[in-house]
């Protein structure tokens, strides 16, 4: 009676191991069931790739959480294996569809079409139904999340308390597949709000000092942004006409199903009128946009990000910056991009205003950073900025040029925020000038340092020069001079990414100069596991620098039938 | 122009380094330390020679199928993307390609590049592996190196701009490694970020050249599409002038020319194979090569549409061949004297191209490759001889360390702040270090342009090809007088180098104790000692028209005839202006500057040493001069001018100025204003709705009369708002 | 016989009568007086409506309003005097332990 | 029509006869004992059983509760399974010309409403008013007995058969008779602690204004009578049209009648105080079923009455936005900075209540101005405050029973009282958090589906069918209560602050001192909390079924 408890401490291991194993029973049980869309084809999406990291994370969760601190200690280790182990499943399982091991997909898809397609009934008065599916937008962001798990595990393998830390992550990955491959508005918001609790709570528990700010900061400000966003889609949900069938609402008789709206949409875009009439689609343009841009996040709706990324741990903010951010973008051009083009062509200049606002202004503010993970957060918000101008050129080369910025970001940001974990971790310091010579006590820590500053500053044959070129190239037909900011933001972010490695692991002299928050040890150089993980984040910059085309393809082919299926001829 | 036989291999001669660089990293930082690792591999050392020598061999390969025709190669699609045009709707497909391209220009440079990669490869080994200050990271800088020399290969064989770029940053990127070498040092890790820094400014530019470039060809980059004369027809001839000007601008930051010149003497801070290789050798060619590159736009774009650009490049190479040469005046660092020599010469074959550029666009089409043809071929002569006396003064400075660790080490001398590199601490090293200076008077020679000596011939075809401009373009007087000027400033910096080390007696006792022992050292000194010589064998086979047309040029293998054609040209040329001038400059170069250097630093060497005979020529000579003339320079080397010149004009502490001062100021204000204003606003958000809170919270005041008032103030307002309504 | 009106209005003079003592008064008990005021204004608004329209059911609900009242009454003093055990004082303005 | 006290008539109030015998058997049975009856000038002792020496059986303390339970959760079943075994229909219930019930879906699911949450308290107050004594004071003895918990269930009985009545009224004279009910056992509920000067202030404030509230609205019947001559809401309705003056007063004096109950502002005052006095389930009873209550008179009085058949009606909508978006804003911004959680959660209650009635303003601007919107509409938004109203009863009460676990340990009116729970017990901890998510309406939890179909309600109707007649919109062509789901998704935006910062203070915070031991343990608290968290879950993740009983219960009022 006087435990703490409603299940008895002793049988937990059993459960935990028989919950896992339930759920992978379930996997198994459901697969020829749930797993079968209309067309008889297995499903390869909503329980293999959303349902099963969340469900295995939450099963671990739920009973690693209820544990005391020293048991908890004990479970640690099995546990992160374990999450480690189920968030290679899902990796597995998107490289498998990408290099049709598994079965024959094809990406070259024209516009509002998906692959792995399948729909299940849900909750059909409103008309909301689990409709998922791929396409040449979603699958490299979703291969990026199911790619990065993985990654941020290993290279956050020591995180204290990682019996719920793990967990976390892991489900925090299904949440942003679940995002990235949603079909139905209602679905998409789930998805999208359901990415802030995971990353709420690593930041609360396993942040830095102001975590308590941050966290509520984070959770609030995109939320803030995502109900007015939420607004416009409901608006719009009651803008489309009744209609039945799978996916209308018995109530309502609307629907929220993506592909019927954005069908509509093109079909009403592409004819004589316009889609709702201009006034509408500028309003509901910005609603929609307004939620995106505070996710991506655009200044002046930025300043959450330096805040969330301080203060988080590596891993949260690997995750964050690596896939979090690129919800944004992704919706952007899913939703306001695609239902409103003309509104877009209206306001192409603002989006492009914001743009290099954010891009100027987050590569000006990074030089004046003093902390570390600031600076690199700053550069996030700047890098972002890029895609807004991909964006707002109308050409399909920036929109591939986003695309690919988005997935290259994705996977060099997650080393940024990699190194300033481990400058955290092993030198309890991420102020810059603060140390010296650091790359005497680590080499290994500066070679990444150097390699991922390097990669982040656009230097070709690494991932972020394909994205940051394409960008000057699309962007200069449409903007002319304004190119001198872009050009001008290219120096600056050599600048402050130089002038940080100088004053870290540079100078020092001959015998170094660690930071006081050693308190006269000598620094250790980066464990094995971080080691690991940031050489396989590495090796993906540079093969994704030197052979853009293995993503680009796909995107390219995305883009292409993007705008043959949005825009109308002589729009602009 | 398609690819077949070993151009199919040409790709190895890139991709070879690159894959040696992790291989020797992991390696290195595996065995590190391991003895048969440091004695039998030389720490990374044997393998990038390998490398290296399979990569020579397999140029010299290439360079031999391709003497006379180029071809061409296309490897992969980089990678696709489409173009949407809003008026019909068609999407374009846009490809971004890979390939080789090779024609005379990539073939002079892909020997220049592996030849000097190998040799300097050769000369690391000695120098690099016999500092106990590198231990344990030689392979880093042997990883480093490869990267850097792939990057170089890379980049003179890219057959577009896209690519050319690419390898130009990978180039940076190890200049910015290497420099950094010894990363301890503040100065090196200062030196490397403006290094990095300064290149970057220009880097920025030439990509908007070539986006702007991309976007006037249609969504092309490669050579094969952009020199087709009917494409470059086609283009809007002023858009395509200020495309070319962006990506000058960028070959100005790379090739350290005024006002981007400020990052090569700091960048002496890296080793000097480093130096040697990068800072002397090849990369600072980048831009030359580049702009070289350009010329098919000049000959085939309507007439004088583009001149401007070549004028402006002619100025900024006039302008910078003299500045540089000044503070070379000055210097007494050996090696930055040497820089600024790179950064003048440099600048020489940017007036070259410029005037070669010009000629191109204002129809004179033989007068243009005779131009190109020079300036390439001083390319060539300077890649050679300044790779040599970097070399060479590396040589210096590694004996002059040994030196002084024995001299320190017998004495007890605690003398930490010792310089090997100046040179008030050398002097008579003549007979010490005989193969060295044997070395570098060949080279200052060939600097200088004494006749007959490499570089003469074609510094010769550059002053003289600027002032045929000149008489057509009068604003091409003034760069063409300034290189003139410079010829013979040349002669005074390049021999006061040269008397200062090695002639006169020693000026310090570690001076004395210099002897030439390290192996591996000579072997490139030799060699290049004598490439430099063979420079006149190149010039009697006409290797300037082969140069000057870069696909359908020749030379002559009839030596006589052509030595006959060459020297007929240069001594007694037929145009009376022009032979009026060559004796002006071999006046000026050979007579003036060299004088002026031997009265002020000339000297004999100690009692009872004595150079070899071809060496002792100069050091008689020199002293002579010195005790016939009584040369009192003192108040020149008081004036303020001389003061500004020490510090370098003052370039650098307005650069640092400004990016200290106003960018970093502006960043931090920035910074402030983005935690106070724009997270400030939230704040206050937050904040006053907490205040809002606490106020209408003080409205619930506990008693339960204020609670009936107000429902009665409720239901009176709902009273008017419901008549309001009805 | 009275016309319902005047009676009507003599309901609307109480009624508020006692919603001004409501708030008002401090006196706890003295509220609760003029709650029941109220309370017989709508008694008097009922009977007198029920006149006016002839039907019965009017005066059942005032029967019903008077029990509420009364109900309401007997609740009321429970507490009062259950607070006045407690703090020794009803009045209004005195139990604000409970604020903001 | 089925005549009162006919035998058809027990028959379709089943659930409510339970109910009734329930009262009648927590009066009796806790009250059998081995007193006997003198029969008069005899001395034959006929065995009397009221009173005196209680029996052990019937004496035992955790009688009354079961008794109540037992009753509340048959009467419940009685309710879903006439609902779904297929044989329910609509019944009238009345005499003559009067109709006095109506049973039909509507009444139906607010009932389920009702018990469920009078259930859920009852069932938390087994622990929180223990039978078994664990201090030895005599306060708390007195506070624990036999007669204390009889007592507590007499008046959660009184409070459900008060609503029921609320529920199946059709005369808006016994639509108050039960209100009243209701009301005056809240009052006596919340002044249950009377020992303590908290809950005997809440009482008296509770009471006093809780009076003045509902005399006002009884003067509004009054008037109401006097204007049509007939309470009956048919009647009312069908009169509405050619109404005058009066009526407008009268519907003005009842809606503050009503909104006392739903507590909008500025008639909410009480509702903090009450709810911080009381204990948790109570004051959670009060924020889910009471409010459930005032919402049925609201939609009584503005949808069914005032709301009749014709355009340009409803008088009311300005009214009722300008207070919805008032009740909303007043009751988050003064929850932002509330430092005790049973307040904060009342002011919360308080800006729920003004989603609610932003809701049903869309309801009458669906027959004012200008709005073309398709005559179903209004059903939908109906049908969204009914689902708003069914869940609010898991995550509110919910979050109030969670604190009624930390009032057994101690008080629970300071936010630090919770700090640390993250750590003592996670797994109350977590339910709590997942409470505090729903009720900021974050996906997929009940609280966000409730938000999202009022928000799609209001936008329905301010979206109308105007795209179907138009070409080219503007956004001033949306009717304006378009801006009022605007300001409902703004406020909710700002909740989050508040209710994210229980989150936190769970979380991070370390516990309080002399708070460092476990929760106590709480069999039937923990279950209720565990189902709270359960329909929570359920009911965001998978709605359906439930919005479309409310849709059928919307639909059964005929508005259309």
């Amino acid at each position: 009676m006087s435990s703490n408890s409603v299940i008895d401490l002793k049988g937990k291991e059993f459960l935990l191991i028989g919950g896992l194993t339930v759920s992978v029973a379930l996997l198994a049980a459901f697969f020829p069931d749930l797993g079968s869309n209309g067309e008889g084809a297995v499903d390869w999406i909503s329980i293999p790739l959303v349902g099963f990291p969340i469900i295995t994370a939450g099963i671990m969760l739920a009973f690693a959480s209820q544990e005391n601190r020293s048991r908890r200690k004990m479970l640690s280790s099995p546990v992160r294996l374990a999450t480690f182990v189920f968030s290679l499943i899902p990796l597995a399982i998107s490289t498998a569809l990408f290099f049709d091991w598994l079965i024959a997909v094809n990406w070259d898809l024209s516009y509002n079409e998906y692959a792995l397609e399948s729909q299940y009934a849900w909750i059909d008065s409103i008309g909301v139904s689990w409709h998922v599916g791929m396409d040449g937008l979603s699958f490299p962001m979703v291969w990026l999340t199911t790619f990065l798990v993985p990654v941020t595990i290993l290279t956050t393998w020591d995180e204290k308390d990682g019996a719920t830390y793990h967990p976390l992550l892991l489900m925090m990955g299904g949440a942003l597949i679940g995002v990235f491959v949603s079909l139905d508005l209602f679905l998409f918001y789930v998805f999208w709000e359901l990415t802030l609790i995971p990353m709420f709570f690593l930041i609360l528990k396993w942040g830095g000092k102001d975590r308590r700010y941050a966290s509520q900061k984070f959770f609030i400000y995109t939320f803030c942004a995502s109900v007015i966003m939420l607004l416009g889609l409901i608006t719009l949900y009651f803008m489309i006409p009744e209609g039945s069938g799978e996916g209308y609402g018995t109530i309502t008789g609307r629907t929220f199903d993506m592909k019927a709206i954005l069908s509509y949409a093109a079909a009403e875009n592409l004819g004589d009128g316009v889609f709702l009439g201009m006034g509408m689609q500028q309003v509901l343009f910005w609603m929609l946009m307004l939620g995106f841009l505070v996710k991506l996040p655009a200044v002046p709706f930025h300043t959450w990000l330096p805040d969330a990324h301080v203060q988080a741990p590596t891993g949260g903010s690997m995750l964050l910056a690596g896939v979090m951010l690129k919800m944004g973008a992704y919706g952007m051009l899913r939703l306001p991009v695609a239902l409103f083009p003309d509104a877009l062509i209206e306001f192409q200049d603002w989006v492009m205003i914001i743009g290099l606002v954010s891009l100027v202004w987050g590569s000006v503010v990074c030089l004046g950073q003093t902390n570390l993970k600031r600076m690199v957060a700053y550069s996030s918000v700047s890098h972002m900025g890029v895609i807004l101008l991909g964006i707002a050129s109308m050409q399909p080369l920036g929109y591939d040029a986003a695309l690919f910025m988005m997935f290259a970001h994705g996977i060099i940001s997650p080393m940024l925020f990699a190194v300033c974990g481990s400058f955290k971790h092993h030198y309890h310091s991420m102020e810059i000038g603060s140390m010296r010579g650091m790359a005497k006590f680590s080499p290994y820590l500066a070679v990444y340092m150097m390699f991922g500053w390097m990669a982040s500053l656009g230097l070709p044959l690494l991932a972020g020069f394909v994205a940051e070129l394409m960008i000057m190239i699309a962007y200069w037909p449409v903007y002319g001079w304004w190119i001198l900011l872009p050009g001008f933001v290219l120096a600056v972010t050599a600048a402050y990414y130089l002038w940080s490695m100088q004053r870290t692991i540079f100078e020092g002299g001959d015998e170094g100069q660690p930071p006081e928050s050693m308190l006269g040890e000598t620094p250790p150089d980066i464990s094995l596991h971080e080691n690991i993980g940031m050489f396989i984040l590495a090796v993906f910059t540079v093969i994704f620098g030197i052979f853009p085309f293995i993503a680009l393809g796909m995107m390219g082919d995305w883009s292409t039938a993007f705008f043959e299926g949005v825009f109308k001829l002589g729009g602009i | 122009m398609s690819g077949s036989g070993i151009i199919e291999y040409a790709v190895l001669i890139p991709l070879m380094p690159i894959l040696a660089f992790p291989v020797i990293l992991f390696l290195g930082k595996m065995f590190n330390g391991t003895p048969s690792w440091v004695k039998n591999v030389k720490e990374g050392g044997l393998i990038a020679l390998t490398v290296m020598g399979a990569v020579l061999i397999l140029s010299i390969l290439l360079i031999k199928e391709n003497l006379h025709h180029g071809s061409a190669d296309h490897i992969f699609n980089w990678l696709t993307s489409s173009w949407w045009d809003s008026d019909t709707g068609a999407i374009q497909k846009k490809v971004f390609g890979v390939g080789i391209y090779i024609d005379h220009l990539t073939v002079m440079l892909l020997f220049v590049a592996s030849f000097l990669c190998f040799l300097i490869n050769v000369f690391s080994i000695g120098y690099m592996n016999t500092d106990p200050i590198n231990d344990n990271r030689n392979h880093r800088f042997y990883a480093e190196f490869v990267l850097f020399c792939s990057g170089m290969l890379g980049m003179v064989l890219a057959d577009s701009f896209l690519w050319l770029f690419i390898f130009w940053e990978i180039m940076g990127l190890c200049s910015y490694l290497l420099i950094g070498f010894y990363y301890e040092r503040p100065s090196a890790a200062y030196a490397a970020k403006k290094a990095f820094l300064t290149t970057r400014v220009g880097d920025v530019f030439l990509v908007i050249g070539l986006v702007m470039l991309w976007n006037l060809f249609d969504g092309h980059l490669d050579y094969s599409y952009v020199f087709n004369p009917e494409n470059i027809q086609a283009v809007d001839q002023g858009a395509l002038q200020i495309a070319l000007g962006m990506m000058f601008v960028g070959a100005v930051g790379k090739s350290a020319q005024f006002p981007l010149h400020v990052w090569l003497p700091d960048a002496m801070e890296g080793p000097t194979p480093v130096s040697a290789l990068i800072h002397a050798a090849t990369m600072v060619n980048a831009g030359l090569y580049l702009v070289a590159r350009m010329f098919p736009f000049f000959a085939e774009a309507e007439l004088g549409a583009l001149s401007d650009v070549a004028i402006i490049i002619a100025i900024i190479g006039g302008i910078t061949a003299v500045m540089a040469a000044l503070i070379a005046f000055v210097q007494m660092d050996l090696k930055k004297v040497l820089a600024y020599s790179t950064m003048s010469q440099l600048a020489y074959i940017f007036t070259g191209l410029g005037s070669a550029l010009w000629l191109a666009n204002n129809g004179y089409d033989d007068l243009a490759k005779f131009a190109m043809g020079a300036s390439l071929f001083h390319l060539f002569n300077h890649a050679m001889a300044k790779g040599m006396l970097f070399m060479a003064s590396g040589s210096v400075i590694h004996e002059m360390h040994h030196a002084h660790h024995e001299v320190a080490h017998h004495d007890d001398h605690d003398d930490d702040h010792f310089d090997a590199q100046s040179m008030e601490n050398m002097g008579g090293l003549a007979s010490r270090m005989p193969i060295t200076a044997t070395a570098m008077l060949v080279g200052s020679m060939s600097i200088i342009g004494i006749p007959f000596i490499g570089g003469f011939w074609s510094k010769e075809g550059i002053i003289s090809s600027a002032w045929q401009v000149a008489l057509k373009e009068p604003i091409f007087i003034f760069p063409a007088l300034l290189i003139l000027i410079g010829a013979g400033m040349t002669g005074f910096y390049m021999s006061r180098m040269w008397f200062m080390t090695f002639a006169g007696k020693p000026k310090t006792e570690v001076a004395e104790h210099v002897h030439e022992q390290t192996p591996w050292i000579p072997i490139p000194l030799v060699t290049l000692t004598f490439m430099t010589l063979f420079a006149i064998v190149l010039a009697f086979m006409h290797s300037g028209h082969w140069l000057g047309d870069f696909d359908n040029g020749h030379y002559t293998s009839d030596l006589v005839h052509g030595a006959a054609d060459e020297m007929h040209h240069v001594f007694a040329n037929d145009d009376p202006f022009l032979l009026l001038l060559t004796y002006v400059a071999i006046g000026l170069s050979l007579v003036l500057g060299p004088s002026l250097a031997m009265a002020l630093y000339g000297g004999r060497l100690d009692e009872g040493q004595k150079a070899k005979p071809w060496i002792q020529w100069a050091i008689n000579l020199s002293s002579k001069v010195r005790r016939s003339s009584h040369f009192d320079n003192s108040a020149w080397a008081e004036s303020s001018f001389a003061k500004s010149l020490h510090k370098r004009l003052h370039f650098d502490d307005w650069y640092d100025a400004a990016m200290m001062k106003i960018v970093v100021g502006f960043a931090n204000l920035s910074a402030l204003f983005d935690s106070k204003i724009i997270d400030g606003a939230i704040k206050g958000i937050e904040s006053s709705s907490q205040g809002a809170s606490r106020k209408i919270r003080l409205l619930t005041t506990g008693s339960a009369r204020d609670y009936i008032m107000m429902a009665a103030l409720g239901t009176l307002a709902i009273f008017l708002m419901l008549w309001g309504v009805a | 016989m009275i016309d319902p009106s005047w009676v009507s209005g003599l309901a609307a003079i109480l009624f508020t009568l006692g919603l001004w003592g409501a708030f008002h008064r401090k006196n706890a008990i003295v509220v609760l007086m003029c709650i029941e005021l109220m309370l017989n204004a709508v008694n008097l608004q009922f009977v007198a409506a029920a006149t006016h329209w002839g039907d019965v059911t009017g005066w059942v609900y005032a029967i019903f309003a008077v029990a509420i009242a009364a109900s309401e009454v007997a609740i009321g003093l429970a507490i009062f005097l259950s607070i006045y055990g407690q703090q020794e004082t009803i009045s209004l303005d005195e139990v604000n332990l409970l604020k903001h | 029509m089925i005549e009162p006290f006919s035998p058809e008539f027990w028959k379709v109030l089943a659930p409510e006869t339970v109910l009734l015998l329930g009262l009648i058997a927590v009066f009796v049975i806790p009250n059998l004992g081995n007193t006997t009856f003198r029969i008069p000038l005899t001395k034959i002792q006929v065995p009397w059983f009221l009173g005196g020496r209680r029996f052990r059986l019937t004496g035992a303390a955790h009688l009354p509760g079961l008794i109540g339970c037992a009753t509340l959760l048959g009467s419940l079943l009685l309710l879903v399974i006439g609902q779904f075994d297929g044989s329910f229909k609509v019944e009238t219930i009345g005499t003559g010309e009067l109709v006095l019930f109506r049973i039909d879906e509507f009444a139906r699911l607010f009932e389920m409403i009702f018990l469920s949450a009078v259930f859920l308290a009852s069932m938390a107050s087994l622990d929180r008013v223990p039978a078994t004594i664990y201090e030895e004071t005599d306060e708390l003895e007195e506070m624990y007995n036999n007669r204390r918990q009889a007592d507590l269930y007499i008046l959660m009985l009184t409070v459900a058969v008060g609503m029921c009545m609320v529920a199946l009224a059709q005369d808006l004279f016994v639509l108050f008779v039960g209100l009243e009910l209701a009301s005056l056992a809240t009052y006596v509920l919340v002044a249950f602690h009377k020992e303590t000067k908290a809950g005997a202030e809440a009482g008296v404030k509770y009471f006093i204004t809780g009076s003045v509230a509902s005399g006002i609205g009884l003067y509004g019947l009054s008037l109401l009578y006097l204007e049509f001559g007939s309470l009956q809401l048919n009647d009312l309705a069908a009169g509405w049209s050619e109404s005058g003056v009066l009526a407008i007063i009268a519907l003005g004096l009842v809606l503050v009648g009503f909104g006392f109950k739903v507590s909008a502002a500025p008639f909410h005052f009480a509702a903090p105080d009450a709810y911080a006095g009381a204990n948790s389930p109570v004051a959670g009873v009060l924020a889910t079923a009471s409010k459930a209550m005032g919402i049925i008179g609201l939609i009584r009085v503005l949808v069914v009455v005032a709301l009749p058949n014709t355009e340009g009606s409803a008088v009311w909508v300005y009214t009722l936005a300008a207070l919805s978006v008032i009740t909303m804003t007043w009751g988050n911004i003064a929850a932002l900075g509330s430092k005790n959680p049973k307040r904060m959660l009342a002011y919360s209650s308080v800006a729920h209540a003004g989603y609610m009635m932003a809701a049903l303003t869309a309801v009458g601007a669906w027959r004012w101005g200008h709005i073309s919107a398709p005559a179903n509409y209004a059903n939908v938004v109906i049908a969204a405050v009914l689902f708003h109203l069914v869940v609010l009863v898991a995550f509110k009460l919910g979050a109030f029973l969670v604190l009624g676990l930390l009032e057994m340990e101690g008080g629970a009116s300071r936010l630090s009282a919770l700090s640390g729970l993250g750590r003592r017990d996670p797994l109350i901890a977590a339910c709590m958090f997942i409470f505090m998510l729903a009720l900021a309406g974050v996906p997929p939890l009940a609280g966000f589906m409730s938000k999202f179909l009022v928000v799609a309600g209001i936008v329905s109707t301010g979206v109308g069918d105007i795209t179907t007649s138009r070409g080219d919109l503007l956004i001033g062509d949306l009717h304006w209560v378009w801006w009022l789901a605007l300001a409902l998704f703004i406020n909710s935006a700002i909740s989050v602050f508040y209710y994210l910062r229980i989150g936190v203070v769970m979380f991070l915070e370390p516990p309080e001192e002399g708070r460092r031991k476990p929760l106590p343990y709480g069999v039937s608290i923990r279950m209720t909390i565990w189902f709270c968290v359960c329909a929570t879950i359920f009911l965001g993740v998978s709605g359906d079924f439930l919005i479309d009983m409310c849709h059928k219960a919307a639909e059964s009022l005929n508005l259309v």
